[in-house]
């Protein structure tokens, strides 16, 4: 009895690394310590209220900004955790295992857990505020999708401490990732928490989407809308196209694993290159969800220090929707060495080349933006330039890799690390920065600190070229990627030394941007104005941060640029003065059943994970009712008078 | 703007310069370092791409520098500030153009050195045929023609084309003898083809490049290539002095364990394409029985 | 809510693109009963040309996959309304199918050739 | 009406039929056409799986073995009319028939049940042959292609019931006739992918 008990612990928790008991210890002292924060203060209710709860996206952007740095952390510690395994030949900090299980999870929290929740922070923050909406097309939706990805990232990230963690990389490629190579939990970890945030994914897909193309302010055509917003119409779309497979390469690899079917295992005719084909339809375009929204982030924030127009605007808009729509014509450059023909291979190169065209564009184009401006260097636009030669190393290193014939000599070694790292940080990260640098006003009414940013800022950006351009030189010489250790005579310690320490350089980085915005916390300046960069765009029209309705008038828009025009207008001496009454809003109510689902979710994944079929199903039946219970709720949204309007906007001083 | 462009040459040419140089410096920078023609077919299209790409992306760097430099929000600062000019049908007409032209000339080379990588690189000489297991966590190497195998080690002779034919009885993982040239895939229930050649003999690095669980940073190999004289030499030595190579020892050669280098002076006959097969394996099958794996193709 | 009636009154006759023609008024789904109509013979024709090989394969199988677009578009524009447009922004979502369709067409053509390996000669 | 004017953006308000009369009601069939286009790219996948692993039957029967013609016929038609009393259903709704319009659905989901039926009965026939998910990957492809399209018609049961007892409770209203039309697209959508299964699991099946 009793040794049954310890042999179910035993697999069940994972036992006999210090490491692993480390992190147990700190993840209960953790969830202890926030229990007792919130009883203490009596929080409780004001946690439930106004976040669990919420419906309003300027809300669902901040939990999802919360946890992407969170996610950020975790990501980075691991970065940092394989960095010091690396930084001399036969070390044995982590054993091969636990490597394994390190990058893995690096991997997959870094692009599905902090990019794609980073990107999503921005979208829910700005798009409704720029397009002149009161809130996306389906705010309830929008609830149940962070709520989705946010138990998806705890059930992966649960499985460090209970069942062990995945440990057949990022792209988790059968058979390797099969049950009879793995048997152990963590791969079905893997397969269900993507599963569960991909659901919310699509969702935010298909709500930007429809918000984007239907919830503009009157006057705001589609060529008159901001480039941001452009960026996530063109994300959305990928979303759209893109998601749909992975949810299908997924299922087809938990049915291998789960169910005993064929699909991927190397016996009864499955073909485990499929699930390669399939997991790269969905994951070249990934890489562009996550970057395009960068480029938009850029766009906004060149022209708005450079006090100057966007330059070449059509161009803009062309490159995104051409990178949009090119982005699922490439995917087989991933796997340009598996012998799939020379006419598949030479088709995917090409049209991977053709991706530089239009990105070449907005280079440029951001380039001429700055061209004869004004250039003020605050934080947002000190990483918008150096996302410039960042991207554009990142870009042409992609672009050498997209020449097949080399691809054969670059695949799966050190320089492919570095060019993706090149492209996901100088990319995404800076991008995502830079944006929350920029908006950190309009969220918080706050200004970070620029001193500590600037800190943050060097550190972080040099360490990244001391850390990733030995990479490329590692990859010449031969230096496969997923090596938890190497031994010496290759010529490949220096290096990773060098690299090593680039990597605690950006560790500092990151440790600076914390310090900053506690201290902005605390002793920040504050954004009393609503418009602290002198912006162009409409979320500058509002109070920072803004009220919950958004716009208590919704605006009509005159022409691109709208907040620059109406302030030119002023400047000019030409008050454009709103006139119209306030009208009652009609605004969606707060609703707890998103969490409630996506608790289900997240039990009805974990007892997937175990096996636990009955514990599923009971999940499931919940999962079933809680959207029956939807489908009969009627009394959706509430009014808000014009009294309670006038009393709002009059507190912020705007009537 | 004369100095400009002036200076943009200068650098470009430093530019093109150095990535001329490049290989050779560093004995270890292996890529760069080929020892045969597939290797130099390859290093030849790195180089170009490299000219290629850097043709834009250093005056993108240039541009950036000088743009920041010049239109800092200073006081004083009397360089022209047109806030509203946004349009310029001739400057767009030329950035969408000079990316065209480079991708095209890109992809003319790629497609061409595409084709040429899956002929044999010497159509000459007689080519060798070596069978390529990857397992758990080594490497085996059959020799159909000379019926010898061998494990984490491989000979070749120089100047020979070499026809590696690739499977794995494991997770899948990939060939790559990086001075020799680029790698491919091994899958299980599948048979693939790589053409490599050594033009010296020599000690040459290789390594499985995917991973494959545990002891895969374990799974590197040296290929040695030497004159066709010696290589004979040493492939009588081992069908003279090795082991055999029977089912049982490959039993446990497939087990999951880091093993040193071995030989074998038999090998199993039809061992390789029972582990192309074995489990229903359906991928190349037809090539196995249309003779495309031809096992007498090495036979000297 | 009652407005219901009113709502009807407004719109009779033009309620619906399609079945806001002549023959409308006889109350007959007319339309309807052509799509339905289309889509058996559609089926029909596709059963029998294959349970009787008609064709060569190769030609056949163009043959019954063209049958199936065609029905596609009968229920897309019989059943689905996808030529109406009451949404403002009418041909957002047509576009959003088409790009749906080239993504299908390329997902199922681009897997097979990939997964062939080669199976074109060189 | 309950709900305020304001509701009732110019665009939509006075045209069209009732279940555009809502810009929110408007929203949401925008919005479940681009979930349409999410679905097909689902089904795209499983059908390009299908096509590269359909000749790969390991040890276990091919597709001749397999399907029965009487049986894939009978289910196509029973959809086929599924889809045209669907179809009759919203025409009755755009006139305000709201008697016909359930009637219609009820022979809908009906249609629907006996579909469902028929395809359980042709894969338990099947798993009693020893053709099974875990028998070859054709068989694997099969099974979760044709059964992710029944999971997707059972759902359409489930819902369209939903909506009948919503009808019943409430009455014909904007709100009620936009999730009765959301379905209705639901439904004949999953009739253009089975008019696919039919033409290139079966019909192709039949041909090999
Ligand atoms: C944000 C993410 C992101 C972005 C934007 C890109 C952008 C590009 N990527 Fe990258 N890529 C990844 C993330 C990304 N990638 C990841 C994560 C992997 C590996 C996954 C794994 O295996 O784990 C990968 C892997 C990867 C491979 C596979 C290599 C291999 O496995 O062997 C290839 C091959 O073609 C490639 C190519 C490209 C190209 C051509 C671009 C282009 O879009 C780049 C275009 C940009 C420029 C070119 C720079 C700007 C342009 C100019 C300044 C002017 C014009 C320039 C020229 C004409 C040259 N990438
Ligand atoms: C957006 C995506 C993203 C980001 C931001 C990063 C960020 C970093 N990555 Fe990662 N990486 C990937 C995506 C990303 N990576 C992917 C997809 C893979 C492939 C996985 C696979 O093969 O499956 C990969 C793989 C990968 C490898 C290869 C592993 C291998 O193949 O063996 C390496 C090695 O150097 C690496 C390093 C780093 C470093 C140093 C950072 C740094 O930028 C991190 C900077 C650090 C922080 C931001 C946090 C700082 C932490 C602290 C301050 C805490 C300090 C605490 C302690 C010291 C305990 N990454
Ligand atoms: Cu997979 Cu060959
Ligand atoms: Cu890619």
């Amino acid at each position: 009895m009793l040794h049954n008990a310890e042999n179910f612990a035993s697999h069940f928790f994972v036992l006999g690394n210090p490491m692993i008991y480390g992190a147990d210890v700190s993840i209960l002292l953790v969830i202890f310590g926030i229990v007792f924060v919130l009883t203490y203060y009596k929080k409780w209710g004001w946690l439930w209220r106004e976040w669990l709860t919420t419906v309003d996206h300027k809300k669902i952007g901040i939990m999802y900004l919360i946890a992407a740095l969170l996610m950020l952390f975790r990501g980075g510690v691991d970065a940092i955790l394989m960095r010091t395994q690396l930084i001399m030949p036969n070390m044995s900090f982590l054993k091969a295992q636990h490597y394994n299980e390190i990058f893995t999870t690096h991997g997959t929290i870094m692009i599905l857990f902090m990019a794609m929740p980073f990107i999503f922070a921005m979208m829910n923050i700005v798009v409704p505020l720029q397009i002149g909406a009161r809130d996306v097309a389906f705010p309830y939706l929008n609830a149940i999708s962070f709520w989705l990805f946010f138990f998806a990232a705890m059930l992966l990230n649960i499985s460090f401490v209970i069942g062990g963690s995945p440990d057949a990389g990022w792209t988790s490629y059968p058979p390797l990732a099969g049950i009879t190579f793995d048997k152990g939990p963590g791969e079905n970890f893997y397969l269900l928490a993507l599963q569960i945030t991909g659901i919310g994914s699509m969702a935010t897909g298909i709500n930007f989407f429809v918000t984007i193309m239907k919830m503009r302010a009157p006057g705001m055509t589609l060529m008159r809308m901001p480039l941001f917003t452009w960026s996530v119409l063109a994300a959305s779309i990928i979303i759209i196209f893109a998601f749909p497979v992975l949810t299908v390469a997924l299922t087809l690899l938990l049915l291998d694993r789960l169910a005993g079917a064929h699909f991927f295992t190397i016996f009864d005719g499955g073909n485990p290159m499929m699930y390669v084909n399939l997991f790269w339809m969905w994951g070249h375009p990934e890489v562009y969800i996550v970057v395009l929204p960068a480029f938009g982030i850029f766009s906004e924030v060149v022209a708005t220090f450079s006090r100057k127009r966007t330059f070449g605007y059509a161009s803009m808009v062309a490159s995104m929707i051409a990178i949009a729509v090119i982005s699922f014509f490439t995917w087989v450059h991933h796997f340009f060495t598996m012998g799939a023909g020379p006419g598949v291979n030479s088709f995917f190169a090409v049209a991977t080349m053709i991706i530089a065209i239009p990105t070449g564009v907005k280079v440029f184009n951001w380039l001429f933006t700055m061209y004869q401006g004004r250039i003020k260097m605050h934080l947002p636009m000190l990483w918008a330039i150096a996302f410039i030669p960042n991207f554009a190393i990142g870009g042409a290193t992609g672009v050498m890799l997209s020449v097949a014939p080399a691809d054969y000599q670059y695949h799966n070694s050190y320089f492919l690390i570095a060019h993706f790292h090149q492209v996901l940080i100088g990319g995404t990260v800076f991008g995502m920065l830079a944006g929350m640098y920029y908006w950190w006003p309009k969220m918080f009414g706050i200004i970070l600190n620029e001193r500590l940013g600037r800190w943050a800022f060097w550190f972080f950006n040099i360490g990244f070229y001391v850390c990733f351009l030995p990479q490329y030189w590692l990859g010449w010489m031969g230096m496969t990627r997923r090596m938890y250790t190497y031994s010496t005579g290759m010529g490949w310690s220096l290096w990773n030394f060098i690299s090593t320490i680039g990597a605690y350089m950006m560790g500092i980085g990151f440790v600076f941007i914390v310090i900053e915005v506690g201290y902005s916390i605390l002793y920040g300046e504050r954004d009393l104005t609503g418009d602290p960069w002198d912006g162009r765009t409409l979320e500058w029209s509002l109070p920072s941060p803004a009220p919950h309705y958004n716009f208590a008038r919704i605006p009509e828009i005159a022409g691109r640029d709208a907040w620059w025009t109406i302030k030119e207008a002023r400047r000019k001496g030409d008050p454009v003065v709103e006139s119209k009454p306030f009208k009652p809003i009609h605004m969606p109510n707060d609703s707890g059943r998103p969490f409630v689902l996506s608790v289900l979710f997240f039990v009805f994944g974990f007892s997937m994970v175990f096996t636990w079929y009955p514990l599923a199903f009971v999940a499931f039946l919940g999962i079933l009712i809680s959207l029956i219970l939807r489908s009969f709720e009627y009394h959706t949204d509430h009014t808000l008078s014009v009294e309670e309007i006038r009393h709002t906007e009059e507190a912020y001083g705007r009537v | 703007m004369k100095r400009n462009q002036a200076r943009t040459f200068a650098l470009l040419t430093a530019l093109a310069g150095t990535s001329l140089l490049l290989p050779g410096c560093g004995e270890q920078v292996l890529v760069f370092n080929p020892v045969g023609p597939v290797g130099m077919i390859e290093k030849q299209i790195m180089v170009l791409t490299i000219i290629m790409v850097s043709i834009v992306v250093i005056p993108v760097m240039i541009l950036l520098w000088i743009i920041v430099a010049r239109y800092r929000d200073k006081p004083n600062n009397r360089a022209p500030y047109r806030p509203e000019w946004s349009e310029n049908r001739i400057l767009e007409i030329i950035w969408w153009s000079i990316p065209i032209i480079i991708i095209g000339i890109l992809a003319t080379f790629t497609v061409q050195k595409t084709f040429a990588l899956v002929r044999p690189p010497n159509k000459v000489v007689n080519p060798l045929t070596i069978q390529v297991t990857s397992l758990d966590w080594k490497w085996l190497f059959q020799y159909p023609g000379q019926k010898i195998a061998t494990v984490n080690y491989c000979e070749i002779p120089s100047n020979r084309p070499i026809e590696f034919v690739l499977t794995s009885n494991a997770p899948m993982n990939s060939f790559w003898v990086p001075q020799l040239g680029g790698q491919e895939y091994t899958m299980p229930g599948m048979a693939m083809k790589l053409w490599l050649e050594a033009d010296k003999p020599g000690v040459y690095y290789g390594s499985g490049a995917n991973f494959s669980g545990e002891g895969f940073a374990h799974m590197h190999f040296n290929v040695i290539a030497r004159p066709a004289g010696e290589f004979n030499h040493w492939v009588q030595k081992i069908q003279s002095t090795a082991p055999p190579l029977s089912l049982q020892r490959y039993a446990i050669l497939a087990r999951r364990t880091i093993v040193q280098p071995m030989s074998f002076s038999t090998n199993q006959p039809g061992l390789f394409e029972k582990i192309v097969s074995q489990d229903g394996g359906m991928y190349m099958r037809r090539d196995l029985t249309r003779g495309k794996i031809n096992s007498q193709a090495g036979t000297d | 809510m009652t407005s219901i009636e009113h709502h009807l009154e407004e719109h009779s006759g033009r309620s619906n693109g399609l079945d806001s023609t002549g023959m409308d008024e006889k109350h007959t789904p007319w339309n309807h009963i052509i799509g339905f109509s289309i889509s058996l013979v559609l089926t029909v024709l596709a059963l029998w040309m294959v349970l009787h090989h008609i064709i060569h394969a190769a030609v056949l199988f163009g043959a019954i996959m063209a049958l199936a677009i065609l029905q596609a578009f009968v229920q897309l524009y019989f059943f689905m309304h996808i030529t109406e447009h009451h949404v403002p922004q009418w041909p957002f979502h047509v576009w959003m199918l088409t790009l749906g369709v080239t993504f299908t067409i390329l997902f199922v053509v681009a897997s097979i050739w990939i997964m062939s390996f080669g199976a074109e000669s060189y | 009406m309950a709900m305020a004017d304001f509701l009732v953006k110019a665009p939509s308000a006075g045209r069209g039929p009732i279940e555009y009369t809502h810009e929110d009601d408007a929203l949401r069939i925008f919005g479940f056409w681009v979930f349409i286009a999410t679905d097909m790219v689902l089904f795209a996948s499983l059908f390009a799986t299908y096509a590269v692993l359909y000749r790969h039957v390991g040890h276990g029967p091919g597709p001749l073995q397999i399907f029965d013609v009487t049986g894939f016929a009978t289910e196509t038609f029973i959809l086929l009319t599924s889809s045209f009393t669907c179809g009759l259903s919203t025409y009755s709704m755009h006139r305000g028939q709201k008697g016909w319009m359930m009637a219609w659905m009820v022979v809908t989901i009906l249609l629907g049940i006996s579909f469902i039926s028929f395809e359980l009965s042709e894969f338990i026939t099947d798993v009693a042959q020893g053709a099974t998910l875990q028998t070859s990957a054709f068989l694997s492809a099969f099974f979760t292609l044709v059964g992710t399209h029944g999971a997707h018609v059972s759902l359409g049961i489930v819902w369209m019931t939903l909506i009948l007892i919503q009808l019943a409770i409430r009455d014909l209203t904007p709100t009620t006739a936009r999730k009765a039309f959301v379905v209705s697209l639901y439904w004949h959508f999953l009739d253009i992918v089975w008019i696919f299964i039919f033409t290139i699991v079966y019909l192709l099946g039949e041909m090999s």
